[in-house]
C-alpha cells in the first residue's frame, strides 16, 4: 500500500511561471544544471590525470534533484547537501575553481586541504559541510531548523539523505524531532535505487522512501528526480509550508545513479538496461528539449551558452591548479575554534 | 556569599546565562515540566518557556544533532543527557561531526553536554559511569569535570561561552552532598586552568570531579604521619592543565594520579605519560594510579565499593609513594 | 491517518479455546499476573524497607502485557524484555526469590549483584538480560531471529519496546533490518503513554507506534493492553506468522504506567483523571472478572490462589534474604568471557 | 608456503573458518554480490550463499547489535565495517551491550567486527582513523591489530574463535602493498601475546598495525649509526602484552612507543604509564611517543603526510633517546 502522494510532471511554460520561475530562472536552472555536469566531468578527467588524491564521486543522474530543491530555497534557508549533490553547492553560487581546488587539496578549497571530494560547503551560503557517515547531518539539519523556531525566523532547513542511508537511526531519530516538533524543515531523499552494490529491497521494505513521513506525522511526496522543474515545484511547495508553520515534508527524488558508486566501482552489478532506460531519462537532456519545446531555447542560445561553460570550466581548472597545496607546518591549526570565530553575523 | 549545593549551583550558572543571552536554550529528556531526572532546570520552563526549555524524544543522537546545527545558526544550545552513560548514544554525532567540524570546514560548534556521571549510590552499571576518557581522547571536543560549587558554576558558564563541543560532567554523588559558597553574580573559570586544592611537599596527587573528596581525605590521614600532600584538582580534563602538574611534580619529585573510571587506557594513562615524557628528571619514584578496575560498575554495594576508589586505596598508594 | 490494524477485545471461553488456551491455561495466566504484580509489590516493600539498593521501577498496569506475550511464546523462542516486562520473566519460569535476590543485590541474583532492578534474565529460560540504554536490545533480539533464520529453525524471537524508546535510532535499525530480511521477530510496544515525564505526542508524531510498522513492510496491531486475552491472542498469531516464514510483526499493547517513572516519582504530572479512569481497567481486575463470567472462576479458587501466591512471595522474600551480598573480591571476576562459558547447548 | 597479501591473508583466514565451521556468517553492506568494498569477501556469497554473506542495511547497530543476538544463539558472526571509522554508528551497541555483558549477566558475546583502519591514501578524515585506542580503554572489549599476513590469518582466526567481542583492526595502508608467506591449513595466534620483530638492545620500540613497517625502517636508519633498537609489535592492544615489553625494556633500558593514532589519550599512554609504573628502575630515560598530532586526519598529501607519523620521526625519536 502506497502512502505517499505521487508528483506530477510538470507541464507547460504558464505552470512553470505559476510555480514562481520567469524564462531568465529557467536558463539560470539550465546553467547551474550544465556546470553541475562539467564540474563533475571535469573532476573525472583531472582525476584520471592523477591531480585528485583519494577516491573520486559524482552525481551523474541527480543534477535535476539536486539543482531543483536548492532553487526553491530562499537566500536565507540552510541546507545539508551531500555526496550526489553538487547542483546545490553550484545553485547557491560556490565558484567552480574553488570546488576544483577542493577535489585536488589546495589551500583554496573550502576545506583548505582538510577534507576532500564533495565534503564541503561556504557557510556563508547558507551550507554545512558533509561528513561521510551517512546521514549524520540530518539531525544536524533539524538542529537549524529548530533554531529557526525558537527564533520565530521564517527560515526553512533542507537535509538530504540518500535512500541507502535511511536505514540508519540517525534519519529516524531527526525525523522524530522534527516531526513531533512541526519544525520548519524539508527532507530531501536523493533515491537513486543503490546504496554502493545494494538495492533498495534490502535497504527498506516500503514501497517508498516517502511512504515512511507518516511514521513521522508529515507528508511524504515521490517526484520523478529527472524532471528538475517537477523538483522544483514540489520542493517549494514543501519549503514554503514549512516556512509558514505547516512542518516537514519527506520529498523522494527519485533517479538512478548513472555511474559507479565511486571512480573505482564499474557498477557490474547494476542490470545494463536499468542504465539503457535512465538514460533516455537524462535530467539536463530532458531539460534542454523541454525548454526548446516550451520557452523557445534556440539553437544559438544553446551554444553560447555550452561556450560560456565551457569557459567557466576551463578558467576555474586554471586557477584551482594555480592555487597551492596547503602548508605541512599548519597541520595541527584550527582544531579547536576561538572566540573570533563566533564573530559572524550567526552568532551576535 | 551565599551558599549552595554543587547542584543549585549547576542550576545557577545556567538560570544565569540564559537570562543574560537569550542564545542559550536546554534540551533533554524530561527537562521541562519535570525539571530534568536531577531538578537542575526545575522552573527552567515556567521562566524561559518552552522553546526555550524543550523537551526532548528518547532520542540522543537528535539532542545533540541538533545542538550542533543550532549552534552553527547562532544559538548556544546547552543539552542534557538524563545520565551521563547515555551519552554513547550520541557518540558518533560528537567524534564524527561536532568534534571535527571546525578543523575541517572552519565552522566552530559552540555545544555544551551536560553530563551526570559517576557513581556511589549503587546505580550499576548504566548509571554510574566515568566517560571522560573516552571524549578527551577525540581532538576538538573539551571536557569539563567540576568539583565544587564554584567551579561547577564559573565553568559551566565558561564552557557555554566556549567555540567548542564542551562536555560537561557534572558528577551525581556531589549533587547534594557537596555545598559551599557560590558567588551570586556571574563569573567565568577558564577551561584548561587546573586548581590547587591543597598545597603541600612531598607527593603530587592530580585527580578530579569526587575524588578530589576522596583524596583530600587521605592527605588528610597521611598527613599524620608526616606526609604532605599537594592536591590538584585539574577542573577540566580536555585541555588539562599540563603545566601546573608538572610544576608541582618538579617541586614533590612524587607523583600520584586518582580517577573514578577504569584503569586501562584511562586519562590517567596520560598523565603518568606526560609526567614521564617530560618530568622524568625530577622524578624520585614511579607515578603511581589509583584507578577503579577495569570493569563495568556493578550494582551491588559491596562490590561497588570494591570497584570505586576509596580513601584507603589511596592512602595505601601514597603511603607507598612516600616510603619509595 | 491510521494504518495499523486495531485488535478487537476477546469475548468468549470458546474464543480462547480456539485461540489454544485450556482452562488450567487460563489459570496459570492468572497465576503468572498475580505473581508478577506480588513481586513488584513486595518488592515495594523491600526498598522502603532500606532493603534495595539504587532505584526501584515497576511494570504496574503492565501485567497483562507481558504476560499475554509470553504465553503465546513457544518453549524455544526467545526475547528481551524490558524494565516493564516483570511477567515475561515469570511467564518463562523465573523463581521470584532469584527476582528478590536480584532487586538486593545478592549473589543469587540472576547476575550476581552485579546490575540491579530487572536488568537480568535465565539465558535457559530463552530471556536475555536487558542494558539501560533504550531500545539497545532491539537488535540484539533481531540477531536472535537472524539466527534462527539462517539456521532454519522455527523459532521467533521477541522484543520489547516501551513507546518513548521508539524514538531512537536502535528502534529503526532493527525493524530496518527485520522487514528487508523477513525475519521470524515479533516487536511489542509497552505503550504507557508516558516516557518519564514525557507524553506521547512529544515521543512521536504518528497516530499509533503501531501505525509505524508499515514503514518496515509489515504488520502493526494496536491491542488493549489491559485485555490478557487479546494481548495473547494476537502474540500468539504474530508469533505463529513469524514461526511460518510471515515475517515481522509490530504489536503496540496500550496500557497506562499506573505508578511514577521509578519509585522516586510521584508523576505530578499524569492527569488524575487518566489514572482513575485506568484503575477501573485495571488488567488483573479485568482478568479475574472475565474468569468468574465465562471460565467459573470461584471464591474458593480464587482464595486458594491468593493464599499459595502469598506463600510463595513470603518463602521468596525469606530465601533471598538468606542469600549472602557478593564477596568484593570478585569484583573484577567475569569481565572476559572463557571458552568454558561457550560450553552450552547454544554453541554446540 | 603461498605467498599472500595482508588482503588475501584476511581472506583467507575468514574462507578458512567459514568452512570448518558453519556458525560462522559475515555480514556487513556490499559483501554479498560485490564482496566488500576491499574485496576480502569476495567470492564468499558464491561459495556460502546468502544466509552466511548477508549484505547488510547501511546501519551498523543493526548490523553489530544483531551480531550479539546472533552469537547468543550460538552463532559466530563476522561483522563488517566497511571503514573503521563508521565503527563509531555502531559504539554505543559495543560498549553498552556487548562489552558488558558477560560481566553482568554471564553470557559470552563471541563476535567479531572487522574494521578497516588506517591511513595513508588520502582518505580524509572519515576513511583514515585508527580507532582501537577507544575501543582498548573498555572492559570486555578485545582488540587486534595484526601487522604482517600470517599474523592477520592466524589472529582473524583466533578472534572468531575468542569467546568475547573482538574489533580486529585491519590496516588498508597493508592490503596490497605487504605480501608474505602463510601457511596453508588453519592455524591459531594467541591474543595478547607480542612478536619480537626485531631483536635489539639499546631501545625497545613498541609499536603495531602499519607502524610497525614505518618502525623497521627506522631501526635500520638507526641501525647504520650504531643504535640497536628491539622492536615490538604488538599484534593486540587489548589485551596487550605487557610481560614482553617489561622484560624488554629491561633489557634496554629505554623505550618509544609508536601509534598511527592521535597523541592525547591515545593507547600508547597506556603502555608509557606501565612502563613507567613498572619498570621504572629500570629506565635510563623518559619512555617517548612517537604519535599522530591531536587533529583529525586531514586529506591532502602534504597534510597528511605532516599528519601520519614518518620514518624520520621514529628516526628522530631514536636518536634522541639514544643520546639520552
Ligand atoms: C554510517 C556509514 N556507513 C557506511 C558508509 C559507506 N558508504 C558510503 S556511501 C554508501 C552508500 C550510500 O547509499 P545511499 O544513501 O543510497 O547514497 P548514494 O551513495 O546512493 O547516493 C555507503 C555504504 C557511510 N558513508 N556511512
Ligand atoms: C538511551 C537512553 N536514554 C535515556 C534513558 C533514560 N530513561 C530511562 S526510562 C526512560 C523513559 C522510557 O520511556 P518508554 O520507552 O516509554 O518506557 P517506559 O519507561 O515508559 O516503560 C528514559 C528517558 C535510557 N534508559 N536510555
Ligand atoms: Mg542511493
Ligand atoms: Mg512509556
Amino acid at each position: 500500500m502506497a502512502i505517499a502522494r505521487e508528483a506530477e510532471p510538470v507541464g507547460s511554460l504558464k505552470e512553470v511561471r505559476e510555480a514562481g520561475l520567469d524564462r531568465e530562472d529557467l536558463l539560470t536552472v539550465y546553467r547551474n544544471m550544465l556546470v553541475t555536469r562539467g564540474v563533475e566531468e571535469r573532476g573525472h578527467i583531472l582525476y584520471r590525470q592523477g591531480k585528485i588524491p583519494g577516491s573520486f564521486y559524482t552525481g551523474r543522474g541527480n543534477e535535476a534533484g539536486s539543482v531543483g530543491v536548492a532553487t526553491a530555497m530562499g537566500p536565507n534557508d540552510v541546507g545539508t547537501p551531500l555526496h550526489r549533490d553538487m547542483g546545490v553547492h553550484i545553485t547557491r553560487g560556490v565558484e567552480p575553481w574553488r570546488i576544483f581546488a577542493q577535489y585536488m587539496g589546495r589551500a583554496d578549497g573550502p576545506t583548505k586541504g582538510r577534507d576532500g571530494n564533495v565534503h564541503m560547503a561556504d557557510g556563508r551560503l547558507g551550507l554545512i559541510a558533509m561528513v561521510s557517515h551517512l546521514p549524520a547531518m540530518l539531525p544536524v539539519a533539524v538542529g537549524c531548523a529548530l533554531a529557526f523556531r525558537i527564533r520565530e525566523e521564517k527560515r526553512v532547513a533542507v537535509g538530504w539523505f540518500g535512500e541507502g542511508a535511511s536505514a540508519r537511526g540517525d534519519c529516524h531519530e531527526a525525523m522524530t524531532l522534527a516531526g513531533t516538533r512541526r519544525l520548519p524543515m524539508v527532507f530531501v531523499c536523493d533515491n537513486n535505487q543503490w546504496a554502493y552494490s545494494t538495492p533498495t529491497h534490502l535497504e527498506y521494505a516500503s514501497e517508498t522512501v516517502a511512504d515512511r513521513a507518516q511514521a513521522y506525522g508529515f507528508e511524504g511526496v515521490v517526484v520523478d528526480g529527472t524532471d528538475v522543474l517537477a523538483v522544483y515545484r514540489e520542493a517549494r511547495r514543501a519549503i514554503e509550508k514549512a516556512r509558514e508553520g505547516g512542518g516537514p515534508t519527506l520529498i523522494e527524488c527519485l533517479t538512478l545513479r548513472m555511474e559507479g558508486h565511486a571512480v573505482h566501482d564499474d557498477a557490474f552489478y547494476v542490470p545494463k538496461e536499468m542504465f539503457e532506460e535512465w538514460a533516455k531519462r537524462d535530467p539536463i537532456e530532458r531539460f534542454r528539449s523541454w525548454l526548446k519545446d516550451n520557452a523557445d531555447l534556440t539553437d544559438e542560445e544553446e551554444d553560447e551558452i555550452a561556450l560560456e561553460i565551457k569557459k567557466i570550466m576551463n578558467d576555474a581548472m586554471k586557477r584551482a591548479d594555480d592555487s597551492p597545496l596547503p602548508d605541512p607546518s599548519t597541520v595541527t591549526e584550527g582544531v579547536y575554534a576561538t572566540p573570533e570565530d563566533l564573530d559572524t553575523p550567526h552568532h551576535k | 556569599m551565599p551558599v549552595m549545593s554543587y547542584l543549585q549551583a549547576i542550576s545557577d550558572g545556567l538560570r544565569v546565562e540564559m537570562r543574560r543571552d537569550k542564545r542559550v536554550y536546554v534540551i533533554g529528556q524530561d527537562v521541562g515540566v519535570y525539571g530534568g531526572a536531577f531538578k537542575v532546570t526545575q522552573g527552567f520552563q515556567d521562566e524561559f518557556g518552552p522553546w526555550r526549555v524543550i523537551d526532548a524524544p528518547l532520542a540522543e543522537t537528535a539532542i545533540v544533532g541538533s545542538c550542533t546545527g543550532a549552534a552553527i545558526m547562532g544559538m548556544r544550545p546547552v543539552a542534557e543527557m538524563q545520565f551521563a552513560d547515555f551519552v554513547s548514544c550520541a557518540w558518533d554525532h560528537l567524534v564524527t561531526v561536532a568534534a571535527k567540524q571546525r578543523y575541517r570546514a572552519g565552522t566552530p560548534v559552540p555545544i555544551v553536554v551536560r553530563c551526570p556521571s559517576g557513581g556511589g549510590f549503587s546505580g550499576g552499571p548504566f548509571h554510574s559511569q566515568n566517560p571522560e576518557s573516552s571524549f578527551a581522547h577525540i581532538p576538538g571536543l573539551k571536557v569539563v569535570c567540576p568539583a565544587t560549587p564554584a567551579d561547577a558554576k564559573g565553568l559551566l558558564i565558561s564552557s557555554i561561552e566556549d567555540p567548542n563541543p564542551v562536555l560537561y560532567m557534572e558528577h551525581k554523588h556531589l549533587y547534594r552532598r557537596i555545598k559551599d559558597e557560590v558567588p551570586e553574580e556571574r563569573y567565568t573559570i577558564p577551561l584548561g586552568e587546573a586548581r590547587i586544592h591543597r598545597e603541600g611537599d612531598d607527593i603530587t596527587l592530580v585527580t578530579w570531579g569526587a575524588m578530589v573528596y576522596t583524596a583530600d581525605e587521605a592527605a588528610t590521614q597521611v598527613e599524620a604521619e608526616g606526609i604532605s600532600v599537594e592536591l590538584i584538582d585539574l577542573r577540566t580534563v580536555a585541555p588539562w592543565d599540563k603545566q601546573a602538574v608538572l610544576k608541582s611534580v618538579e617541586k614533590t619529585s612524587k607523583a600520584l594520579v586518582l580517577h573514578e573510571d577504569t584503569r586501562t587506557g584511562g586519562f590517567g594513562a596520560e598523565i603518568v605519560a606526560t609526567i614521564t615524557e617530560e618530568a622524568f628528571e625530577s622524578l624520585d619514584a614511579p607515578v603511581k594510579r589509583v584507578t577503579a578496575p577495569d570493569a563495568p560498575v556493578p550494582f551491588s554495594p559491596p562490590l561497588e565499593k570494591a570497584f570505586i576508589p576509596q580513601v584507603e586505596d589511596v592512602v595505601a598508594g601514597l603511603k607507598d609513594l612516600a616510603a619509595y
